[in-house]
C-alpha cells in the first residue's frame, strides 16, 4: 500500500470573536476596513428595513443576511469593479458595496423584475434562485475572459447547501481542468433552511469538496473580515494571475429565519442562536477599528443616522416607483417579437387600457 | 368527516400511505423536523421517525434518482420536490430512467414512486416558485401526471399515486393549498387515476382544466348560467394518461370547448386536448376549439402574476366568444 | 458549389461561422481532435485552434451553463450535446437561465448561445440515442427551437443560429446526416429562423412535418401524385417561434392536413400545429385534422426502431384517410 | 493559518505487471483465483467475437471491454449473489461472472430489450447509457437496504469520464451523509471516448474524488485482480457492516475502441497503446497461477477450446432468437395499458399480421 495522493485544507482566522488581532496577515490594510465596516453596517441596517417591510406588507419575501456581512462585504471589497459577481440571493452586502442600489434590492423582493435591471456593476448576474444553477454561469464566464486575455475573475457565491447540487461540483471539476480565472465562495451559515451542515454533508469542511476537482480549497472565518478579505484576495491574485480556481469556504452563521416566509424556531434551539451571536462579524470588527482609532463613538452615531436616512430616502423612491405596464411580461422575451406575442401584447395594451379583468 | 384544506388532505394521505404500508418512505429536503416549507409532512417524522420521513441534501438530480432505485428494489418512495421550478434537473430521470425502466427490461423492473411538488403561480413566492411544468411531464411516456383541484381529489388521487405499479409526478397547486376546506374522510378509499371528472354539469359549453384555475372556472360557470349559459366544467385531474372519452363525451354533448390552464399555450397540455376535441369531435364541434392559456412567456414576477394568471373574466369573455357561433 | 451532405453543411456554416466572428467558440465532448462523433467538427481544432472548438469534460449541465455564462459576457458559444438523449440535463439550464435572462434582466443581459445535437431515430444506434425532444423544448419560453432536413437548410439555419441574439437549441437528425448530398453555397448567407418552407406545393392536402420525416413525407407526397392527390408539403424548420401564418395559408388553401413526426403523438410538437390549424383553418377544414406521429411509448431499440418510425406507406394511408371527407 | 482538514489517498497493488506477487494482502486465497481467471478469459473471448459479429452487420454497436477483465469480473467476485450491481455499459465480465448469459448480452447489443430481462441476476440494474445516470440509483437501492436492515450492498460501476457528471457526486455525497452501504466504482481506463483523464480533470486521482463525500477514496491497479479483490471486498464489509460508502478507483486501460462506432486512431498514439499492453491483467494473473501450480498449459488449452463451443452455441441461440412482436413496443410502457395504447396496440398487431408498411 503506497499513498498516491494527500490534500489539506487550510483554516484562516485573524480577528477574534473578541476583537482582537493575533497576527495580521502581511500588509494589512487598516484604514481600508473602514468602508467595509461601515457597508456592513448599512446592510445590517438594510436588511432590517427589509425585514420590516416585508411584515408590512410592502415586500413579499426576503432573505436576511443578518451575521453574514463580513462574508459578503468582505468579499465584494477585494474584488475590482470589472469584475464579475454571480450571487445566489443572500449577498445584498456585496451587492450594495459593489454598486447596486437600494432600490433594486427592494424592487426584486417586491417581485418586480425592473430589480435585476440594475443600472451597475454591468456585467454582474442576477440573483439566481435556483440553487448552484449558476455555478456553470461562472465557468462560462471565466472561460470568456480566459478566452478574451482580460484579467478579470469571476466569483461564484453560493451556500453551505448549495454545494449538494451537482450543478456546483461540474463547475469546480470543469474550472479546474480549465484553470479558469474562477472563485467559487461558499458561504458556511450552517443551515439550509432547516437542514443543518452535518445532514448535507459528511465533508468535516466544505472547502474540501475543491479535492474533487483538484482544486485548491481554504476555510475562514466568515465572520473575520479580515480573514475574508484575505483569502477571497488571494483566491482572486491566484486566478487572475492565471493559476487557476479556489473553493473558499467562510464559516459564518445564519442568525435569523431562511426567510420571512420561515420559522427557524421549528427547528433549531435558541441557544443555538445565542452562542452565534458571540461570533457575529459586526461589533468584532468595530472593536478593531476603535482600538486602530479608525472609529469612534461618534463616527458610529453619524452612521446609524447615515444609514437611517439613506434607508429613508431608498424607502420612499421605492414606494414611488410606478408600476410597470402589463406589456412588460412579454416586452423582454425576445430580441424581436414573435407574431403570438405581438398579439399577445397587443391583448396586453388593451387590458391596461381598460379594466384590468 | 373532518374539513380540511388541500394541504391537510395532502398530509392526511401521507400519513394514511405511512400508515398502511411499511415500504412507503418520504423523501425530500426540509419534510422532517420542518415539516416541508408548505407543511405538507409537517408532524409525520415525529410520527413516523425520521427513517420513513427523511431529509436530504439539497440536491434534486439524486432525490428523484434514489427515489427510482428505492422503488426498483421494491419500496415506495414519495419524494417531494420544494417547488416545481427545482424539478427540471430531475426530467433526465424521469424521462430517461422512471418511465422507461419497465418497458427496457420487459416487466422485469418496475418504478412505482411517487414525485409530489408544489405547482402554479398566484401566491406571490419568488422568482422560479410559480412554474406550471405539466405540459413537459405529460409528454414523458411511461410517467403519469395528475393534479388534484379539490381537498378530497387531493386525499383520493395521492393515495392512487403512491399505490399505482408505475411512477407518478403529483402536481399540488400551491394557490389551493389552504384557499377553502371540505370534508374529507380519512377511509383510505384511492379515487382512480386516468379519469377525468365532470365538476360541473351543463349544456352549452364545455370548460375543461385542471388545478387550481378550476377555481376561475368555477366562477366563470357560475357568471354564465347568470348570463343564460349553461357551462359544463371538467376537471381533467390526470393528465397522462388522458381520459379523452369524458373530454369528449361532453363536447360531443355541448358542440363548444374552451381550454383553460396556467402554463403559457404554445405546445403546454391544452394543445393535445385541443387537438384531441377537434379532431375526435369535430362533427358535433358548433365553434372552433378556444383555449385561454398563461401568455407566451416567463411567468413574470409577484407584481404580474395576478396579470398573467387566466382570471374568471377573461375566461367569460372567452366562452362568450365561442357562444357567438351557431 | 460544392454537394454536401447534411453533416458537411454543419461543418461547413460553424468553419463559416468561426472564420467570420471571433467571439465565436464551439464547447463539447469529443468535439476537438476527434472532430465530434458524427464528424460535425471535424478538422476544426486543426484550423480554428483549441481554444476556440474546445473538448469539455462529460458533464452537460456545466456544457449547457457554460455556454449561457460565455453568451451574457458577450461571446457566441456553440455548444454540442452528444446525442438529445442526455440534453435532458440541460433543461433545467434552458428553462430556468436561457430562456430567462432577458426577461428577467429587462433586456440588461442576453443570451446569445447555440445548443446543437443530433436527434431522431434511424440510424439503429443504442440505446437514449434517438430521441425526438423538440415537444419539450418548444414549449420552453425564450428560447428558439430549429431543425434542418436538408443540407442547404442546416448551412443557412446554423449561420442563423449562430447570428441570433438569443438562445436557439438547433436539432441536427443524425438520419439525414449523411443520407443525400445536395449543392451548398460557402456564401455566408443565413436562411431565417421562424420560417416554415413550403419544399412542395399541392392543392388537396398539407402535408406538415419537420426534420428527417421529411423524407418519407416527400416519398409520400410522390406517391399520392401518383394516384391523382396533390399534396402541399410544408417543412416547419422553426418549431419556435412557430410559422403559424405559412401553415394556416397552406391549409387554408388545400383543406386538409395531416401532421407528421417522429417524436410520441402524445403532448407532443403537433399537438400545438393541429390545436392551432384546427381553430384558425377551421372554416376551410374538409376533414378533421390528421396527426401521424411515433407511438406513444419510449423509442423503441434498434430492431424495432424502424417500425416505430412512420413510413411513407403509413403516410400514403393517412393522407388518404384524409381524402375520403368531401 | 492552521490545518483545518487532511486526506490521503492509498494505492494499492499486489501482483505486478510480470505478475510477480510482491507482498499478498492477509489471507489471500489461490485457488479462489482460478475461476476469476476463467471468467476474464471468457469475457476476452465474448469481447472478440462480438466485436466480430458487429463487423459482419450481426450486431449493432458493441463497446469492448478488453483489457478491463480484471476490474469488472474481479469487482463482480467480491460480491455476493443478493447485491445489487448497477452497471454502466462496458461491464461484461462482471455480467457474466453474475450470471447475465451471453445470449442476453448479445440481445441488448442487438438492440432487442429483452437484452435487459435477464433470468438473472434479479435485482441487478440494466445496462445504463446515461452516464453516471445510475449513481442515484445506488443510493436508492443502499437506502432500501440500510431501511430493511439487509445486510446487502449496492456497487455501482463507472468510467472515468462519468466521474464529471453532477449524478456522481450527488449520490456520493448523499451515500455518505446517510452512510449507505454503497460501494462506487470507477474504472479509469484512462479515456472517454477521446478525451483522456487528463482533460477530464485536474485531479491526480479519482479516488479523492470521494472526499468531497466526506467519504473514503482508494486506488488500485485495476489490472491486478488480487488487488481489485482486496481493494473492492474491503469495500463491501465496511459497507455491509454498516460503516458507509467507498469510491475505489481502478486503474486500467482501455486497449481498444470505444465502440465499435469509434476510431480510437483519430485521437491516441499506436506507442501509448503498446505500452499499455505490457500492463494487461490476462498474462499476468496466469503467469501466478502457473506459478502456484494453479493452471497448466492444458488448462488454458481446455478453457480456450471451452470457451469457443460456449460462444458458439450462445451465437447459434442468439441468431436463433425469434423477433419480438410489434406490440412489445408498446405492452410494456405500464402495468395497465392506457386507452391510447390499446388503441395503438390494436394497430400493430394489425400490421403484424398484414405487411410491415
Ligand atoms: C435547486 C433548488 N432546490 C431547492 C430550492 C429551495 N431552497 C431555497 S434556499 C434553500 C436552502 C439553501 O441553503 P444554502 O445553500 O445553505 O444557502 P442559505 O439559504 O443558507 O444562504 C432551498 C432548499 C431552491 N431554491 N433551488
Ligand atoms: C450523459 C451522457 N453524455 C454523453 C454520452 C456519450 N458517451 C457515451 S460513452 C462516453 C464516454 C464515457 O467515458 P467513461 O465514463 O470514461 O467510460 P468508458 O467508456 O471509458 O468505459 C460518452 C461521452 C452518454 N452516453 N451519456
Ligand atoms: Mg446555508
Ligand atoms: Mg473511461
Amino acid at each position: 500500500m503506497k499513498t498516491a495522493a494527500q490534500f489539506s485544507v487550510s483554516y484562516h482566522q485573524f480577528l477574534n470573536a473578541k476583537g482582537a488581532l493575533a497576527e495580521p496577515p502581511p500588509g494589512l490594510d487598516l484604514p481600508a476596513l473602514v468602508p467595509v465596516y461601515r457597508t456592513m453596517a448599512f446592510t445590517r441596517a438594510f436588511d432590517a428595513r427589509a425585514v420590516a417591510l416585508q411584515r408590512t406588507g410592502q415586500l413579499r419575501t426576503f432573505p436576511s443576511s443578518l451575521g453574514e456581512e463580513a462574508a459578503t462585504v468582505g468579499l465584494a471589497s477585494v474584488m475590482r469593479p470589472d469584475d464579475v459577481l454571480l450571487p445566489t440571493y443572500r449577498e445584498t452586502g456585496a451587492f450594495l458595496w459593489r454598486g447596486v442600489t437600494p432600490v433594486e434590492i427592494f424592487l426584486y423582493w417586491a417581485g418586480d423584475e425592473r430589480g435585476s435591471a440594475i443600472a451597475g456593476p454591468r456585467g454582474d448576474f442576477p440573483i439566481s434562485v435556483p440553487i448552484a444553477s449558476h455555478c456553470g454561469h461562472a465557468t462560462g464566464v471565466a472561460a470568456a475572459f480566459q478566452y478574451r486575455k482580460e484579467a478579470r475573475v469571476a466569483v461564484c457565491v453560493l451556500g453551505d447547501g448549495a454545494t449538494s447540487k451537482g450543478d456546483f461540483y461540474e463547475a469546480v471539476n470543469l474550472a479546474g481542468v480549465w484553470r479558469l480565472p474562477a472563485v467559487f465562495v461558499v458561504i458556511n451559515n450552517r443551515w439550509a433552511i432547516s437542514v443543518p451542515a452535518a445532514r448535507q454533508t459528511a465533508c468535516a469542511t466544505f472547502a474540501q469538496k475543491a479535492i474533487a476537482g483538484g482544486v485548491p480549497g481554504v476555510q475562514a472565518d466568515g465572520n473575520d473580515a479580515v480573514a475574508v478579505r484575505h483569502v477571497v484576495g488571494q483566491a482572486l491574485e491566484r486566478a487572475r494571475s492565471g493559476e487557476g480556481p479556489t473553493v473558499v469556504e467562510l464559516l459564518s452563521y445564519r442568525l435569523t429565519d431562511h426567510t420571512t416566509a420561515d420559522d427557524a424556531r421549528r427547528y433549531r434551539s435558541a441557544d443555538e442562536v445565542s452562542a452565534a451571536w458571540a461570533e457575529e462579524p459586526l461589533v468584532r470588527l468595530r472593536a478593531l477599528l476603535a482600538r486602530e482609532g479608525l472609529w469612534t463613538k461618534a463616527d458610529e452615531e453619524a452612521l446609524i443616522a447615515d444609514n437611517q436616512a439613506r434607508l429613508e430616502a431608498a424607502v420612499a423612491d421605492y414606494l414611488a416607483t410606478p408600476p410597470q405596464p402589463l406589456t412588460s411580461m412579454v416586452d423582454y422575451l425576445y430580441a424581436e417579437l414573435p407574431a403570438e406575442l405581438v398579439a399577445q401584447r397587443a391583448e396586453l395594451a388593451a387590458r391596461e387600457g381598460g379594466h384590468h379583468g | 368527516m373532518a374539513d380540511l384544506t388541500l394541504i391537510e388532505a395532502v398530509n392526511l394521505a401521507l400519513a394514511r400511505a405511512l400508515e398502511d404500508d411499511p415500504d412507503v418512505v418520504l423523501i425530500g429536503q426540509d419534510i422532517g423536523v420542518n415539516g416541508g416549507v408548505f407543511r405538507a409532512t409537517g408532524g409525520l417524522a415525529a410520527r413516523f421517525g425520521e427513517e420513513r420521513v427523511r431529509d436530504t441534501p439539497l440536491a434534486e438530480t439524486v432525490i428523484a434518482a434514489s427515489a427510482v432505485g428505492m422503488a426498483v428494489e421494491g419500496m415506495k418512495p414519495v419524494a417531494e420536490i420544494q417547488f416545481a421550478g427545482f424539478m427540471y434537473s430531475c426530467f433526465d430521470q424521469l424521462i430517461n430512467h422512471a418511465g422507461r425502466l419497465r418497458t427496457r427490461t420487459r416487466g422485469r423492473l418496475t418504478c412505482p414512486m411517487v414525485l409530489r411538488t408544489p405547482v402554479g403561480g398566484g401566491i406571490h413566492a419568488p422568482e422560479h416558485h410559480s412554474e406550471s411544468p405539466e405540459g413537459w411531464l405529460a409528454h414523458i411516456p411511461g410517467i403519469k401526471v395528475v393534479t388534484p383541484s379539490t381537498p378530497a381529489a387531493a386525499y383520493g388521487l395521492l393515495l392512487a399515486a403512491i399505490r399505482d405499479p408505475d411512477p407518478v409526478v403529483f402536481l399540488e397547486p400551491t394557490r389551493l393549498y389552504r384557499m377553502l376546506k371540505e370534508p374529507v374522510a380519512d377511509d383510505g378509499a384511492a379515487l382512480p387515476l386516468g379519469r377525468a371528472f365532470v365538476r360541473r354539469e351543463g349544456a352549452d359549453i364545455t370548460l375543461v382544466s385542471w388545478g387550481a384555475t378550476l377555481v376561475e372556472v368555477g366562477q366563470a360557470a357560475q357568471t354564465l348560467a347568470e348570463r343564460g349559459v349553461s357551462a359544463e366544467v371538467v376537471d381533467v385531474a390526470t393528465l397522462r394518461p388522458l381520459d379523452s372519452a369524458t373530454l369528449l363525451a361532453s363536447v360531443s354533448k355541448t358542440g363548444r370547448c374552451l381550454i383553460v390552464h396556467e402554463a403559457p399555450r404554445l405546445f403546454g397540455a391544452g394543445a393535445e386536448i385541443a387537438a384531441q376535441v377537434a379532431s375526435e369531435a369535430l362533427m358535433s364541434l358548433v365553434a372552433p376549439v378556444g383555449r385561454l392559456a398563461g401568455y407566451d412567456t416567463v411567468m413574470p414576477l409577484a407584481r404580474l402574476e395576478d396579470d398573467y394568471l387566466p382570471s374568471a373574466a377573461r375566461i367569460v369573455a372567452a366562452a362568450e366568444a365561442l357562444m357567438a357561433y351557431r
